[in-house]
C-alpha cells in the first residue's frame, strides 16, 4: 500500500518491457489491460488516502528529499492520475479490435509497449517532485508518442510525427534550459525545495528568464495557440487509439506541468504579481479559444476539426488560469477533467467510424446516424458536452468559467465564451447534420462494430452525463487541489 | 633529469611535426600530397608526443595504456590513409601533375 | 577582465544555441534540421557543465590529492540528457528514412506541396 | 615545453578545421576530419597530462577507437555516395 | 599557469565549435554536415573534459561522436540524399532565434561567474553529495554514486528512454535483413587490422563497465563501446556475418531484460519494506548493499544500452525493412 506511488509508474514500465520479452499479441493486450486496471486502482486508492492526508510523499532510494528524488502526490496530481489512468483503462479495452484493424500484425506488440510507456511517462510527470525528473519522463512519453503517431496509415502521419518531434524536442529543451537557470540560482532541483529557495532570488533576470523558458516549453507541448502547429496533423493522421489517448491526456499533462511550475514552484506571488503572467495567459487563452474554434469550423476532416477544437479547449483552460482567482483555478482544473471525458468520447466515436470506413472525412459520415446509431448517439452526447449543454460535463466547467469571469467583472470575455460556444455548435452541428440528415452513402462496408469498442465508448459517453449531473467527485478534487495550490503558494 | 629533457625534446619535436603536417594539409596543391603530408607527419608526431608524456609520468598502468594508444595510432593511421587513398582513386580524383594526361586514377582495381 | 572572462563561456554557448536553433528553423532539409536540434541540445549541455565547474576544482572523483571537487550533479543530469538526445536523434532519423521512402524527398517545402496535393485529391474524390 | 606542445596542437586543430571547410572535395574533408580526430586524441593525452585531467588515458583510448570506427563508417557508406559533377572539379 | 592554460583551451574549443556550426549551416552537402557534426561532438567532449566532467566527456565521445555519426551516415545511405540542400531565409525564424538569444543573454547576465566556488550551485546539495558518497556508499566516483543511487530513479527513466527509442525505431523501420549486394568490398588490410582491434574494444568495454565505480565510465558508456565493437565488425566484414554473431531478433528481448533487471533491483527493496531503489536492503551491510545495487543497476543499463544501440544500428543498416 505504501508503495503505490512508485508502483503506479514502475508497473507500466516493467509491463512494457515484459511485453517485448514475451512477444505475443494477445498477451500484450492482456498485460496492457491489467496494467492500466492496476494503475486505475492505484490512483483511486491514492485519491482515497488524500482525503485524510494533504500530500503523499515517497522518497526514492531511501535518500531524503533534496538529495534523492521525491514523488509527491497532492490533490492536483491525483486529479491528473485519475484522468490518465481512467482514459488508459478505457483506451486499452477499446484497443483490442482497433489495433488489430489499424496496425500491421508485426507491429502490434511494440504498439502496446509504446502505449504503456506513454502512459508511464505521463504518470511519471504528474507525480514527480523533482524538476529534472519532469524532463526525463516528458521525453519517455514523447519518444513513444512520436512512434505511435507515425503508425498512422497515411504517409502524412510520418511528417506529422516528424514535426511534432522537432517542436516537442525544442519544447523539452526549453524546459531543460529553464530548469538549469533555476538550478544555477538555487542549487537544488526538488520542487518543494526550489519553491522555498526561489523567493530569495526571485528578483533576478535568471529566474524571470527561467519562467519564460518553462512557460514556452510547456506551451509548445500543450499546443498553446501560437505554438500549436504540430497538433492538428498529429491528431488527424495518428491511429484512432493513439489520437483518443493523446487527445484525452497529453496536452493536459503539459498544462499540468505549466500549473505545477508556475503556481506551486514559482508561486502565485511571483507569477502574477511580479510578472504580469495572468494578463498574458488571458490574452493567449482568448486567442486560442477564438482561433481554434474558427479553424475548426472550416475543417472537412472531422478528426482535424476536433484537433482544432482541442486547441480551443486549451485556450479555455489557460484563460481560466489567467484569472488568477480561486474560482478561475477551479474552473481550469474542472475543465481539464471534463475535457478529457469529452475528447475521449468524441475521438473514440470517430475511431469506430474510421474502423468501418477507413476515413474520418465529413462526407463519409453521411447518414451514418441510422446505420451506426450507438456510435453516433455517443458522439452526439460528446458533442453536446463540448458545446456545453446543461446536463453534460462540459456545461459544468463552462458554467464555472463564466461565473469566474463575471466575478472578475470581465463580462466581455464571458460574452466571448458564448460566441465560442456558438462556434462549437456550428462545427459539431455540421457533423450531426451530416450524420443524421443526409442520405446514407451506397456501398458501405458491412463490417460489424466490435462490442469492446462500443463498451469503452459508452462508458466515456455516460461519464460525460454522470459528471454533468453529479459533479461532486470532480468538483471535490478540483477544489481540494486549488486550496492546496493556493495554500502552498501563499 | 635526462629523462625530463628527453621528454621535452619529444614534445617539442612532436609539436613541430604536427604543425608542419597541418601546414602541409592546408597548403599543398592536391589531395594525394595533402594526404601524404597529414598521414606521414601524424605517424611520427603521435608517438613522439605520447612518448614525451610517458617519459614524464614514469611507468604505471597509465603508461601501458598510452603505449596501447601509440600502437592503435600507428596501426590505424596508415590503414585509414590506405582506405581513403583507395576510395579517392576509385572516386576518380587524379593527382595534380605537370602533364594532366599522364595519369588518371581510373580503375586502379 | 574577470567579469568578461567569467561569462565568456555563457556568451559563446548562447551564440551556439542560436545557431543551432537557426539551423532548425531555416533549413528546409529534414536531416539538417535534426543536426541543428542536436547542436542546440549539445549547447545546452555545455551550459549545464559550465555551471558545475569550479576553478581549481578537480573532477568529482574522490582522491587524496584535493578537497575541491566540481559539482557532480550537472554531470549526472547531462549524462541523462545526452542519452535522451541520442534517443531523440535516432527516432528522428528513423522517421526521416520513412519519409524519404514515402515522399521521395527530404525537403520540407516539397513535402508540404505533396501534402497539399493529397488534401486536394481527397477533396476532389469526395465531391465526385 | 608541454604548454608549447598544447599550443601547437591547438593551432594544428585550427588549420585542420580550415582544410575541412575548404574542401575542395569530399575526400579532403574526410581526411581533415579524421586528422582532426587524431589530433584531438593527442590533445587529450598532452593536455590531460599537463592539466592533470582525471583518467584522461581511458578517454584518449576511447577517442582513438571511436575515431577509427567513425572514419571506417564514413568509408563504408561512402561506397554508395556518388558525388554530383565531381569530374568537373578536377 | 594551469588555470590560464585551461581557459585558453576552453576558449579555443568554443571558437572551434562556433566555426564548425557555422560551416555546417553553410554547407549544401549533407555528408559534410554529418561529418562536421561528428567533430562537433568530439570537440564538445573535449570541452567537457576541460570543464572537469570526465564521465560526460566519455559519454559524449562514445554516443555523440561515435554512435550518432554512424547512425546519421547510415540514414544518409538509406535515403541516398546527399546534396543540393536548399537554403531558405526566414525572417520569422531569425526573429525567433534573436528573441531566444536575447532572453538567454538577459537571463545569463546575473549568473555567478564561471568557476566561482561560492556560487549557489556549489553550496547547497553538491557538498552533501560528496560527503554522503564517502560515508554511505564508499566509492570514489561521485558521479556514479549520484547517478545510480541518489538519482537512480532518473537513471531508470533514462534506461527506459533508450529502450523506448529502440522500440520506436523498430516500429518505424523493422529489423531489416542483410543483403549480400550491399556488403562491403573485401579489403585485406582492414580485415587483418580490425580483428584484434575488435577484441580490444570488447575488453575495453568490459573494463569501462566494471571500472565505473572508480573512474570514468559505467553502464551507458560500456554498452555503447561494446556495441561499437560489433558495429565495427559489421562495417568491415559485412552485415550478414554480424547478424550471425548476434541475431537481430534477440536484441529487443535483451533490451527489455536490461530494463527489467534495473526495475527488479529497485523492487527487491520493497520486500524488506524499504523504498524503491534503496540498495541498503540488498545486503545486511548498507555499504556493500549500495555496491551490489550499483553493480546490478549498471549491468541492467549496460545490457539495455548495448542491445538497443546494436538494434538501432541493424535497423538502419538493413535493407527492405518496410515490406
Amino acid at each position: 500500500m505504501t508503495h503505490l506511488p512508485v508502483l503506479i509508474v514502475v508497473a507500466p514500465l516493467l509491463a512494457a518491457a515484459l511485453i517485448v520479452l514475451l512477444n505475443n499479441r494477445k498477451v500484450a493486450w492482456l498485460i496492457t489491460l491489467l496494467t492500466s486496471l492496476f494503475c486505475f486502482y492505484a490512483s483511486v486508492s491514492m485519491l482515497e488516502i488524500l482525503q485524510e492526508v494533504d500530500v503523499i510523499s515517497y522518497t526514492l532510494g531511501g535518500w531524503k528529499a533534496p538529495f534523492g528524488i521525491e514523488l509527491r502526490i497532492d490533490a492536483l496530481s491525483a486529479l491528473m492520475l485519475l484522468i490518465l489512468t481512467g482514459s488508459a483503462l478505457l483506451v486499452s479495452i477499446y484497443a483490442l479490435k482497433s489495433v488489430e484493424k489499424e496496425i500491421p500484425d508485426k507491429n502490434q506488440v511494440l504498439f502496446y509497449t509504446a502505449l504503456l510507456m506513454v502512459l508511464a511517462g505521463l504518470i511519471g510527470i504528474s507525480i514527480t517532485g523533482d524538476a529534472f525528473n519532469v524532463f526525463v519522463f516528458l521525453e519517455i512519453s514523447s519518444l513513444s508518442t512520436y512512434a505511435l503517431i507515425s503508425l498512422g496509415r497515411d504517409r502524412r502521419a510520418l511528417h506529422a510525427s516528424y514535426q511534432y518531434l522537432m517542436m516537442g524536442t525544442i519544447g523539452a529543451t526549453f524546459i531543460l534550459i529553464g530548469i538549469g537557470f533555476m538550478y544555477v540560482m538555487t542549487g537544488t532541483l526538488n520542487i518543494q525545495d526550489l519553491s522555498q529557495r526561489l523567493p530569495a532570488v526571485a528578483d533576478t533576470n535568471a529566474i524571470r528568464a527561467a519562467f519564460a523558458f518553462i512557460t514556452i516549453g510547456a506551451g509548445i507541448k500543450a499546443a498553446m495557440l501560437p505554438l500549436h502547429q504540430w497538433l492538428p496533423n498529429a491528431y488527424t493522421y495518428s491511429p484512432s487509439v493513439v489520437s483518443t489517448f493523446l487527445a484525452a491526456t497529453a496536452t493536459k499533462v503539459a498544462v499540468y506541468v505549466m500549473i505545477r511550475f508556475e503556481l506551486s514552484l514559482f508561486g502565485i506571488e511571483f507569477s502574477f504579481l511580479q510578472i504580469p503572467f495572468d494578463k498574458i495567459l488571458v490574452i493567449l487563452g482568448t486567442i486560442g479559444i477564438l482561433g481554434g474554434s474558427i479553424y475548426a469550423v472550416y475543417q472537412n476532416n472531422v478528426k482535424r476539426m476536433l484537433a482544432y477544437s482541442s486547441i480551443a479547449q486549451i485556450g479555455y483552460i489557460l484563460l481560466a488560469i489567467g484569472l488568477a482567482s480561486q474560482a478561475g483555478f477551479t474552473a481550469a482544473l474542472l475543465h481539464i477533467f471534463n475535457h478529457a471525458l469529452i475528447k475521449g468520447t468524441l475521438f473514440m466515436a470517430l475511431g469506430i467510424v474510421f474502423f468501418r470506413f477507413a476515413s474520418a472525412e465529413l462526407s463519409i459520415m453521411a447518414g451514418i446516424g441510422k446505420t451506426m446509431p450507438l456510435t453516433m448517439a455517443a458522439f452526439t452526447i460528446g458533442g453536446l458536452s463540448l458545446i456545453g449543454i446543461p446536463g453534460t460535463a462540459g456545461f459544468v466547467s463552462k458554467w464555472y468559467l463564466v461565473t469566474a469571469l463575471l466575478d472578475a467583472s470581465l463580462w466581455p470575455l464571458a460574452l466571448l465564451i458564448l460566441v465560442a460556444s456558438v462556434l462549437t455548435l456550428i462545427y459539431v452541428g455540421r457533423v450531426i447534420e451530416v450524420a443524421y440528415f443526409r442520405p446514407t452513402l451506397k456501398g458501405e462496408s458491412q463490417l460489424k462494430v466490435p462490442k469492446t469498442m462500443l463498451i469503452a465508448l459508452w462508458i466515456f459517453a455516460l461519464s460525460n452525463i454522470y459528471f454533468g449531473l453529479n459533479s461532486d467527485i470532480s468538483m471535490g478534487v478540483s477544489t481540494l487541489a486549488v486550496n492546496q495550490l493556493i495554500g502552498v503558494a501563499s | 633529469m635526462i629523462i625530463s629533457i628527453l621528454s621535452d625534446i619529444c614534445l617539442l619535436l612532436g609539436g613541430i611535426l604536427t604543425l608542419t603536417g597541418a601546414v602541409g594539409l592546408l597548403r599543398l596543391p592536391d589531395f594525394y600530397s595533402r594526404l601524404h603530408a597529414a598521414s606521414v607527419t601524424e605517424s611520427l608526431a603521435a608517438p613522439l608526443l605520447i612518448i614525451g608524456v610517458i617519459l614524464d609520468t614514469g611507468f604505471t598502468l597509465d603508461s601501458a595504456k598510452l603505449v596501447l594508444i601509440i600502437v592503435i595510432m600507428v596501426i590505424v593511421n596508415p590503414t585509414i590513409t590506405h582506405a581513403l587513398c583507395r576510395a579517392a582513386a576509385h572516386g576518380r580524383i587524379s593527382p595534380e601533375m605537370e602533364s594532366e594526361t599522364e595519369f588518371s586514377g581510373k580503375e586502379s582495381k | 577582465m574577470n567579469e568578461l572572462l567569467g561569462h565568456v563561456n555563457y556568451w559563446i554557448v548562447i551564440f551556439l544555441m542560436m545557431m543551432g536553433l537557426y539551423m532548425v528553423i531555416a533549413s528546409s532539409n529534414l536531416i539538417k534540421k535534426l543536426i541543428g536540434i542536436s547542436v542546440f541540445q549539445a549547447s545546452v549541455f555545455i551550459l549545464y557543465i559550465t555551471f558545475g565547474k569550479i576553478t581549481e576544482g578537480s573532477p568529482p572523483i574522490i582522491t587524496d590529492n584535493t578537497d575541491v571537487y566540481s559539482n557532480p550533479l550537472p554531470h549526472v543530469l547531462i549524462l541523462t540528457a545526452i542519452v535522451v538526445g541520442v534517443a531523440t536523434t535516432s527516432v528522428g532519423l528513423a522517421l526521416i528514412v520513412r519519409i524519404q521512402e514515402a515522399y521521395g524527398s527530404l525537403d520540407e517545402d516539397d513535402i508540404h506541396d505533396i501534402n497539399d496535393n493529397d488534401d486536394f485529391d481527397i477533396k476532389s474524390r469526395s465531391i465526385t | 615545453m608541454i604548454a608549447a606542445a598544447i599550443v601547437a596542437l591547438l593551432i594544428t586543430l585550427a588549420l585542420t578545421l580550415i582544410r575541412a571547410f575548404l574542401g575542395p572535395n569530399i575526400y579532403d574533408q574526410i581526411l581533415a576530419v579524421n586528422s582532426f580526430g587524431t589530433k584531438t586524441v593527442l590533445l587529450i593525452v598532452v593536455g590531460g597530462h599537463a592539466l592533470g585531467w582525471f583518467s584522461y588515458v581511458d578517454i584518449a583510448l576511447m577517442y582513438a577507437m571511436v575515431n577509427f570506427v567513425g572514419t571506417l563508417a564514413v568509408m563504408r557508406f561512402f561506397e554508395q555516395y556518388k558525388p554530383q559533377g565531381e569530374n568537373n572539379d578536377y | 599557469m594551469i588555470e590560464n592554460l585551461e581557459l585558453l583551451i576552453d576558449v579555443c574549443l568554443l571558437t572551434f565549435l562556433l566555426l564548425i556550426v557555422f560551416a555546417a549551416i553553410k554547407t549544401t552537402n549533407l555528408f559534410v554536415a554529418t561529418m562536421l557534426f561528428g567533430i562537433f561532438s568530439f570537440v564538445t567532449a573535449l570541452l567537457f573534459l576541460d570543464l572537469d566532467a570526465v564521465d560526460v566527456a566519455f559519454t559524449e565521445a562514445a554516443v555523440g561522436a561515435g554512435f550518432t555519426t554512424v547512425l546519421m551516415l547510415s540514414a544518409l545511405r538509406l535515403t541516398g540524399a546527399f546534396e543540393n540542400v536548399k537554403h531558405r531565409h526566414s525572417v520569422l525564424g531569425l526573429f525567433i532565434v534573436v528573441l531566444t538569444g536575447a532572453a538567454l543573454i538577459y537571463g545569463v547576465a546575473d549568473f555567478p561567474n564561471m568557476g566561482d566556488a561560492n556560487a549557489p550551485v556549489h553550496l547547497h546539495i553538491a557538498p552533501e553529495y560528496i560527503q554522503l558518497t564517502q560515508e554511505k556508499i564508499d566509492i570514489p566516483n561521485v558521479v556514479t554514486a549520484v547517478l545510480a543511487s541518489f538519482r537512480g530513479y532518473d537513471t531508470f527513466g533514462e534506461t527506459v528512454v533508450i529502450f523506448s527509442a529502440g522500440a520506436a525505431v523498430l516500429l518505424l523501420l523493422g529489423m531489416g535483413h542483410a543483403e549480400p549486394k550491399h556488403e562491403p568490398e573485401q579489403n585485406l588490410v582492414l580485415w587483418v587490422v580490425v580483428k584484434p582491434f575488435i577484441a580490444l574494444i570488447l575488453i575495453f568495454g568490459l573494463y569501462v563497465q566494471f571500472h565505473g565505480d572508480f573512474g570514468a565510465g559505467g553502464g551507458f558508456q560500456a554498452g555503447v563501446i561494446f556495441a561499437s565493437g560489433f558495429i565495427l565488425y559489421s562495417l568491415v566484414f559485412g552485415e550478414s556475418y554480424a547478424r550471425q554473431v548476434v541475431p537481430a531478433s534477440i536484441l529487443p528481448r535483451f533490451a527489455a531484460l536490461g530494463v527489467i533487471i534495473y526495475g527488479l533491483t529497485g523492487l527487491v527493496s520493497l520486500l524488506s519494506d524499504k523504498t524503491f531503489l534503496d540498495y541498503n536492503a540488498l545486503s545486511s551491510n548498507p555499504v556493500s548493499g549500495q555496491h551490489l545495487g550499483i553493480l546490478l543497476v549498471e549491468a541492467g543499463v549496460g545490457l539495455a544500452v548495448f542491445s538497443t544501440v546494436l538494434l538501432i544500428f541493424y535497423s538502419f543498416s538493413g535493407v527492405n525493412h518496410n515490406e
